[in-house]
């Protein structure tokens, strides 16, 4: 295979990683993990330029390219604050040299999986794809070894292996069902086949493997009553991963789900995929958002938060048209875009305060005026409000809907306003009111939250015609 | 495929579900391991015998690793974690073992009705193993609930996987599955090394999964 | 270059005025720059709007911005011009009267970076012509008067005021959001010119007006919807305060006029009855509320909600005449309604001026620890004075004016068909009567506890008049209260092209009356002309002085107060809010507040202290409010417990999930 | 006669008010003493007591404030003024557009909200007890009269009275339930409105009982005199209220005669001879009520008045 875009982004993080596992000294790794990360991005970006031509394990279509360049961008936007956050763990003697070394190492092995999930043009590579990926962040969830993070790695670890054998048990019967049409052997697992061949399947086989492939990544992405491992893994990790997790490795999973839909879509006898995803997703907004309510760990709310999101992102791929899937596309990349920009901010807070419990943290906009405002922000924008990104896809999601099925629209809002009255609560006695103690001081990396912040303020102003007819176009595809 | 080698494959295909439903019914841990290291074996006949019908050499590796992995290395390391914790007569059901069963059959017949809806000119043989698959892996799943400990839990997930090998199998000519039964094999090695490396009984004096429950973040 | 570009210029303008007051940090330069730019910036905008409102002049304009397909529309029509006068009449008399007050500010860093952008999105709203940039104008609005709102948030009070302010703005939010949905229909024509292009069926613009009322009277402070509203305004500095009460509720009159009006098409006679009544019960409500207040702030806010009643009374009738084909009535009740908008903004933000001017002056808000301020802030009283019998509807100031004409539309309205309007009309007819009675009450009640009697606390006894800012603020108020009451005839035409654009009709010209009288249909059916009633009793006010100075005594003798020969020296023995206000308690307080007295007089020779204890509840709080969150507290507790499960439980859930759908996938097939 | 007349008989009417006035309230102490039989004051006591007040020292409380001072000649000036617009023995007033009924009665709503500032300006406790209580009589007289003047207006079609009293004088009025409600609703305001038994007393100063008199309690000399000057106009001006509306006979049209004027002025001052004897009557036959009553008493004349203008919204007959 010659050296393209393909190969960068898979052999970079392979490379670094294997590097990272080498190198000692933190300021060293820290920089070249945040210089592979550029250049995985930049490989990325040529995607948009120059596509390779797709094989039988690999291949770009214009759905992926935006999962792969949000990813890598995340991805570089995290190794930044990264370098950051490691110093100061290091400082505080949390993080030894070893698990320093090995935290690297994998975060380029997370970026390595992610790529290759979102890239590989076979469904059992992806399944072996978000497979590593879980691995990764299992191990990277138990890094700091307390109680909680091993409990928290350990309920990941089962739930996410439950999901993963699901989700296999549903690739084996696509395959099943495939190899009828498509016949025996590799081709049988390669996407652009089955997309094309999917009408001659057998309906009956496709329903089942699409309740197992939805539980089974359902499961990634967080949906209700599947997402117990999220929360704890979120708040009892370090923060980068928290940020990974929710900006990019719910996405990765989502896009299975994504894929899989459209292939029971190209197939008539299929029931739709729609009014699963539209319930699974309905439930999961309202649960997550009654569940911010009685949150006592900042990280561990902002998770539910994440939640609540999926759920919203998968009722809108779930109404499906042209209108609820822009809004869906939309919505998934300003979550991902805000989410981890909160969690910088987060982790930032966490190290100033020295503490994650919300009651300790009071008056931020006080002593911490920059943290303070910004996660004003954040929270304004993951809540909805303008001139942010998100505003501009709830007001599409809520609107069509409200215009094609009333109904659906009711508990849909009904959760919107549940959330937005936890979140709100919440940040309200974090950023304001009499400041509590803790004024240090931390060197905190203000950029990838500026930057973050800034994209999603842009889009929710200006959105630029390119990337709209990209979205409009992807949404057609999507059904 | 002649109908000899069909009865035999089925035959081998039942047995596993049959070893399943035993499973559910064993209330030792060291009982529950030896069945279960009955299944893998059980197992690997299986799939050996499909590389056989379908000529297809790699699944061998495939059964070998079965058998391997699953009938002899891990039961005999189970069995020395029990020693060393002195659980071996521990009776670990959380659900009684009457309505286990009785869970277990009504999930095998729920199999059985969502298989038939496929319909029959998919390949006999995969539309048969599947049934019997999908049967074993929500036994291993019924039995991961029903199961109190962190030993049970992995011989539910381990059983559950053994479906999932026995229908990947299954499925003619399917890509990949030397590969993903590997990818799979790490995954248990690594349960069962959590198991071990996470020293679960230094930090909670037992294996007993609610242990790991204690926390939960908020409780504390 | 057309009026709307410079109007346009003007927001950005105000938008962007927080990057060099950052810039310029703590020094009091900021302070000069946002507010000295938004008092030039809002007259400059007033003036564009006045003259197209004037011209009547249309013009519309688009950006590349919001909904890439759709861009954000503009449009400047004269709904927009009328309302654009009263934002930024308000917004420069604001800005004018904190360039003084702004001094007393503790943290100006919290209050001038969030101020501009406020006036910004108040004149965006209006501007806006497709539903996505008015919903991020109507949203930006929200936010940034609860930051505003937050500013002093070290008191716990205004945090919680905060929250439930910008809750309550969300779900109001949300609602217009709906209703926009709705008229877009499914392929989302957000553009209002292409919402009014296809009316919706009777059905879904009944839905339409529903969710309007729920939006917009949120905002505006309709009964039961108003609690934010108390809470809110007297949480912000006293300028914000004066913004939010007399123009930003006028904003969200706006949004009603122009959905229910301008884009959902002909009414059903019903909808009046619905808006009636509710304007109705929010003025009585709103007024007696505010009777039974201390704070002097939380009263002037509870008569904002009384005004607004009478606002939404007036259009409710303005949607009935027009559900009934009578163009010159519904004209006549619309320019009531828009009238009192203007009105209320101009002694609102007066009498939110005056209190500030209080505040700073003598440190308090509680009435109870005021008093005798005229002595000691002369100008400010009389500013304050002047307010009241505005805001009293007393003639010859601007209050009555615009009630007067209230009453003219209700007094045309037998000639409406269906019963349900028969009954409804004079019904509210009353309850706007009580308004308005009650309302002289309670603005006797604010001035009389605040600046007459005795100083009750040695804080108003030192008090200290105002700088000169405030009081130029607030004497050009004054200036213009008397002006609009004495001239409304002016008004009323300049009104005009707004009523002919929205029902069809409007009042006869005013223009060529003699004497500059204001007459609503005919002059032997009803006229009044404020001028000659202000001559006819400043002349005979002062003849009647001349002639007694001149043919009898004008010999005075200072002394101590009479008080039927017992005085006594304590200040405390004077009337307080509570005293005061409870003969209207004990009359209306048992229906409207579930009010309990109770006395303890200790038997004769007893020397125990006598004791009174009164309780009044906020039964609408207490009925809606308190359950909803009582519901939601619930359901929080309840699936919090699936935060505490066992892994084996989790993975029950996720096998029971499986199973259901395999269930279900069964049974299907 | 044109324009001289109108300015004519608009001057006479303001000045015969500001005469007849007192001896209004003089015929009626005059006529309430007889009836107990008391000598009683002569009938132009009320004018010497004007005099000698006007001719005294006003003795200031040293808490007053300007508006204390202010106060009285507003009062007086609102009640002038609305009383000078109110047809008495014409219709042609010059300025009657200036100001329909609504407006003079939120004349009078201006002159009691000056009253009861001032009331609370000098911060004894007595203002404060009849300022309260002022304000909350007020707070359902003034819906009741509004309700009164919408059933009237709804009648003539009309809110400007010269074209209320030329209807009730046309023909085409007609014995009207309405105006029964409207006339007795008008009546118990009026009663109210003037602190005349049973709702007040202004002969006496029992803290307990007294709400109008507790309010100028600090007033004296000639702020004192032009204040009761205000409150026998008061009087006047509802009398001739109810003249105008509900026994409009007599009044001279536009335009009329001289001798048509002169018979108006008779016809209009035995009316105040009336009124004042039925309401001698009427004062010493009932007995004053508490004060938490009255609201009962005015609540009852505002159920009259809405049920008047119910009706008349009802029944669409003879509407204009």
């Amino acid at each position: 295979m010659n050296l393209d875009a393909f190969v960068a982004i898979l052999g970079i993080p392979a490379l670094a990683a294997a590097a990272l596992a080498l190198i000692p000294g933190y300021r060293l790794s820290a920089g070249l993990n945040v210089a592979a990360s550029a250049a995985t991005l930049a490989a990325a970006a040529s995607l948009f330029l120059v596509r390779p031509p797709g094989g039988l394990y690999l291949r770009v279509d214009d759905l992926s390219v935006v999962f792969i360049v949000l990813s890598a961008f995340v991805g570089l936007t995290t190794s930044v604050f990264s370098a950051s956050y490691i110093a100061h763990e290091v400082e505080i003697g949390r993080l030894t040299p070893a698990r320093l070394r090995f935290y690297h190492a994998m975060y380029q092995v997370l970026m390595f999986a992610m790529n290759l999930g979102l890239i590989a043009n076979n469904i059992g590579l992806m399944w072996v794809a978000i497979e590593l990926a879980t691995l990764t962040t299992v191990m990277m969830v138990a890094i700091y070894r307390t109680h909680e993070a091993i409990e928290a790695a350990w309920k990941y670890f089962i739930l996410g292996s439950v999901g993963i054998a699901l989700a296999l048990f549903g690739t084996i019967l696509v395959y099943v069902a495939a190899q009828p049409v498509v016949g025996e052997g590799l081709p049988g697992m390669v996407w652009t086949r089955l997309i094309a061949a999917a009408h001659g399947m057998d309906p009956a086989l496709l329903n089942l493997a699409f309740v197992f492939l939805m539980l089974g990544y359902g499961t990634k992405v967080g949906l209700a009553p599947l997402h117990a491992w999220l929360p704890d893994a979120h708040a009892e990790g370090p923060t980068p991963i928290s940020a990974v997790l929710s900006g990019l490795l719910l996405n990765v999973a989502l896009y299975a789900v994504l894929r899989f839909k459209m292939l029971l879509a190209a197939n008539p006898g299929a029931v739709a995929p729609g009014p699963l995803m539209i319930a699974m997703g309905l439930v999961t907004l309202i649960f997550a958002a009654f569940m911010i309510y009685r949150r006592r760990d900042i990280k561990r709310m902002f998770a539910y938060s994440s939640i609540e999101h999926m759920g919203v992102i998968a009722f809108a791929f779930g109404m499906g048209g042209p209108l609820a899937n822009f809004a869906g596309l939309l919505h998934m990349t300003m979550h991902s875009l805000t989410k981890s920009a909160i969690f910088f901010n987060v982790g930032h807070i966490a190290q100033a305060k020295g503490t994650q419990t919300i009651a300790d943290i009071r008056g931020l906009t006080v002593t911490h005026p920059a943290l303070g405002w910004m996660l004003t922000a954040g929270v304004m924008a993951i809540a909805g409000l303008p001139p942010f990104g998100i505003f501009t896809s709830e007001f599409l999601l809520v609107s069509s809907t409200f215009a094609r099925q009333p109904l659906l629209a009711v508990p849909l809002v009904f959760g919107l306003i549940v959330a937005f009255g936890a979140l709100l609560m919440r940040l309200q006695s974090v950023a304001f009111g009499e400041p509590s103690p803790g004024t240090a001081r931390v060197s905190a990396s203000y950029l990838p939250i500026l930057g973050h912040l800034a994209l999603v303020l842009a889009a929710g102003v200006f959105f630029p015609p390119a990337i709209t007819q990209w979205f409009q176009h992807v949404a057609r595809l999507l059904g | 495929m002649t109908g000899l080698s069909f009865d035999i494959a089925h035959l081998l295909a039942g047995s596993l579900v049959l070893i399943s439903l035993l499973m559910l019914y064993q209330d030792r841990l060291t009982a529950l391991i030896n069945v279960f290291a009955a299944q893998a074996v059980a197992l690997a006949l299986s799939v050996a015998w499909q590389a056989h019908a379908q000529g297809a050499p790699h699944l061998y590796v495939t059964a070998f690793l079965a058998l391997a992995l699953k009938a002899i290395i891990i039961p005999v390391a189970l069995q020395r974690i029990i020693k060393r914790l002195g659980i071996h007569r521990e009776l670990d059901q959380a659900v009684g073992i009457g309505p286990a069963m009785l869970a277990g059959v009504a999930l095998v017949g729920l199999a059985l009705v969502v298989m038939l809806g496929v319909a029959p000119e998919a390949d006999r043989i995969a539309r048969e193993d599947l049934a019997f698959a999908l049967s074993v892996v929500l036994l291993g799943l019924l039995m991961m609930i029903t199961r109190r400990n962190a030993v049970g839990l992995v011989v539910g997930f381990m059983s559950l996987e053994n479906g999932l090998v026995l229908a990947a199998t299954g499925a003619r000519g399917m890509p990949l599955v030397v590969e993903i039964s590997v990818a799979f094999s790490v995954l248990i090695a690594f349960i069962v090394i959590g198991v071990f490396l996470f020293r679960i009984r230094e930090r909670f004096e037992t294996v007993d999964v609610a242990a790991l429950d204690r926390f939960r973040g908020e409780r504390a | 270059m057309t009026p709307l570009v410079v109007l346009l210029g003007a927001a950005g303008g105000l938008l962007l005025l927080p990057l060099p007051t950052l810039a310029l940090g703590q020094s009091g330069l900021g302070r000069w720059l946002t507010y000295g730019g938004a008092t030039a910036v809002c007259a400059a905008a007033l003036g564009v709007a006045l003259r197209s409102l004037l011209l009547g002049e249309i013009c519309e304009a688009s950006l590349p911005l919001g909904l890439p397909w759709i861009g954000a529309r503009f449009r400047l029509d004269p709904l927009a011009s009328a309302f654009l006068v009263v934002v930024d009449l308000g917004g420069a008399f604001a800005s004018l009267y904190a360039l003084g007050y702004g001094r007393h500010e503790p943290e100006p860093s919290r209050v001038l970076p969030f101020y501009t952008p406020f006036l910004a999105a108040m004149m965006l709203v209006v501007l806006a012509a497709d539903a996505f940039s008015f919903l991020v104008a109507w949203e930006l609005m929200s936010v940034a008067s609860w930051a505003l709102a937050m500013a002093h948030h070290r008191e716990p009070r205004n945090t919680q005021a905060g929250y439930v302010y910008l809750l309550m703005a969300n779900f109001g939010a949300l609602a217009l959001l709906l209703c926009f949905g709705l008229l877009a229909g499914p392929s989302g024509a957000y553009a209002f010119d292409a919402i009014k292009a296809h009316p919706p069926t009777s059905a879904t613009a009944a839905l339409a007006l529903g969710l309007t009322i729920l939006g917009a009277g949120s905002k505006a402070g309709l009964v039961p919807l108003h609690v934010w509203l108390p809470l809110a305004h007297p949480a912000a500095p006293s300028h914000v305060s004066a913004l939010m009460s007399g123009v930003m509720t006028k904003v969200a009159v706006y949004a009603f006029v122009r959905i229910v009006f301008d884009l959902v098409g002909a009414p059903a006679p019903w909808w009046a009855v619905a808006v009636l009544i509710l304007g109705g019960l929010t003025a009585v409500t709103g007024v007696l509320q505010a009777l039974m207040q201390r704070d002097l702030k939380r009263l002037l806010a509870y008569s904002t909600v009384e005004n607004i009643g009478i606002v939404f009374v007036g259009l409710g009738l303005a949607l009935a005449f027009r559900a009934a084909a009578m163009p010159l009535a519904a004209g006549l009740a619309l320019t009531a309604a828009l009238l009192h908008v203007f009105n209320h903004s101009l002694f609102k933000s007066l009498l939110f001026f005056g209190s500030g001017a209080v505040q700073s002056g003598a440190g308090r808000r509680d009435m109870d620890q005021l008093g005798g301020l005229i002595g000691r802030m002369p100008q400010t009283a009389l500013a304050f004075l002047a307010g009241s019998v505005a805001i009293s509807a007393l003639p010859p100031l601007n209050g009555f004016v615009s009630e007067w004409l209230t009453f003219q539309a209700i007094l045309l309205s037998p000639k409406l068909d269906p019963w349900s309007l028969k009954l409804a009309v004079p019904a509210v007819g009353a309850m706007l009567a009580l308004a308005a009675a009650l309302a002289a009450a309670c603005f006797v009640k604010a001035f009389g506890l605040t600046f007459l009697g005795r100083p009750r606390t040695q804080a108003a006894k030192t008090a200290r008049e105002v700088d000169g800012f405030s009081r130029a603020a607030m004497l050009g108020l004054v200036v213009l209260c008397l002006a609009a009451g004495v001239l409304p005839g002016f008004v009323i035409d300049t009104l005009a092209p707004v009523t002919r654009a929205l029902v069809g009709g409007r009042m006869p010209a005013q223009a060529g009356q003699s004497w500059l009288t204001i007459v609503p249909i005919a002059e032997a059916r009803s006229s009044y002309n404020g001028l000659l009633v202000l001559v006819f009793v400043t002349l005979s006010a002062g003849l009647c002085a001349l002639a007694i100075h001149e043919l009898a005594s004008r010999r005075v003798r200072r002394a101590p107060a009479w008080d039927c020969g017992a005085p006594d020296p304590s200040p405390m023995t004077q009337y307080t809010a509570d005293s005061f206000a409870q003969p209207i308690r004990r009359v209306f307080g048992t229906y409207v507040f579930a009010a309990r007295e109770r006395v303890e007089t200790p038997a004769p020779g007893d020397l125990a202290p006598a004791r009174f204890e009164a309780v009044d509840r906020d039964l609408i709080w207490e009925t809606l409010y308190a359950p909803i969150a009582g519901a939601v507290t619930f359901a929080a507790e309840r699936l919090n417990r699936l935060q505490f499960l066992t892994i084996r439980a989790y993975l029950g859930l996720v096998f029971l999930a499986l199973v259901t759908l395999l269930l279900v996938l069964a049974l299907w097939g | 006669m044109g324009l001289i007349g109108a300015v004519a008989v608009q001057g006479g009417q303001m000045a015969l008010v500001l005469a007849l006035a007192p001896a209004l309230t003089g015929l009626v102490r005059k006529v309430k003493a007889r009836l107990v039989r008391r000598q009683g004051a002569p009938l132009l006591q009320p004018y010497r007591d004007l005099w000698r007040l006007m001719r005294k020292e006003v003795v200031l409380a040293e808490s007053a404030s300007w508006l204390f001072r202010a106060a009285p000649y507003l009062i007086f000036a609102g009640t002038w003024v609305a009383a000078a617009l109110v047809p008495t023995f014409a219709t042609g007033l010059m300025f009657s557009w200036s100001a329909d009924l609504i407006a003079i009665m939120a004349l009078l709503g201006a002159a009691r909200f000056f009253l009861a500032l001032a009331g609370m300006d000098v911060g004894a406790s007595f203002g404060g007890i009849g300022s309260s209580r002022e304000v909350m009589i007020a707070s359902i007289a003034e819906p009741a009269m509004l309700m009164i003047i919408f059933s009237l207006a709804l009648l003539a079609g009309s809110t400007q009275l010269s074209t209320v009293a030329s209807y009730m004088l046309s023909s085409n009025v007609g014995l009207r339930v309405t105006l029964a409600l409207a006339l007795v609703a008008l009546m118990m305001v009026a009663i109210a409105e003037n602190a005349r038994i049973p709702v007040d007393n202004p002969a006496t100063h029992l803290e307990l009982t007294m709400v109008h008199e507790a309010m100028v309690l600090e007033y004296s000399g000639r702020h004192l005199a032009v204040i009761e000057l205000a409150g026998f106009l008061k009087l006047l001006l509802y009398v001739s209220l109810i003249g105008c509306v509900f026994v409009p006979w007599g009044l001279a049209p536009a335009g009329a005669p001289v001798q048509a004027h002169l018979i108006g002025i008779a016809a209009y001052v035995g009316k105040l001879a009336l009124a004042a004897v039925l309401l001698a009557l009427f004062e010493t036959a009932v007995a004053k009520m508490r004060l938490f009553r009255v609201p009962a008493f005015l609540g009852a004349a505002f159920m009259m008045a809405i049920l008047g203008a119910l009706l008349l919204f009802v029944s669409r007959g003879g509407l204009r």
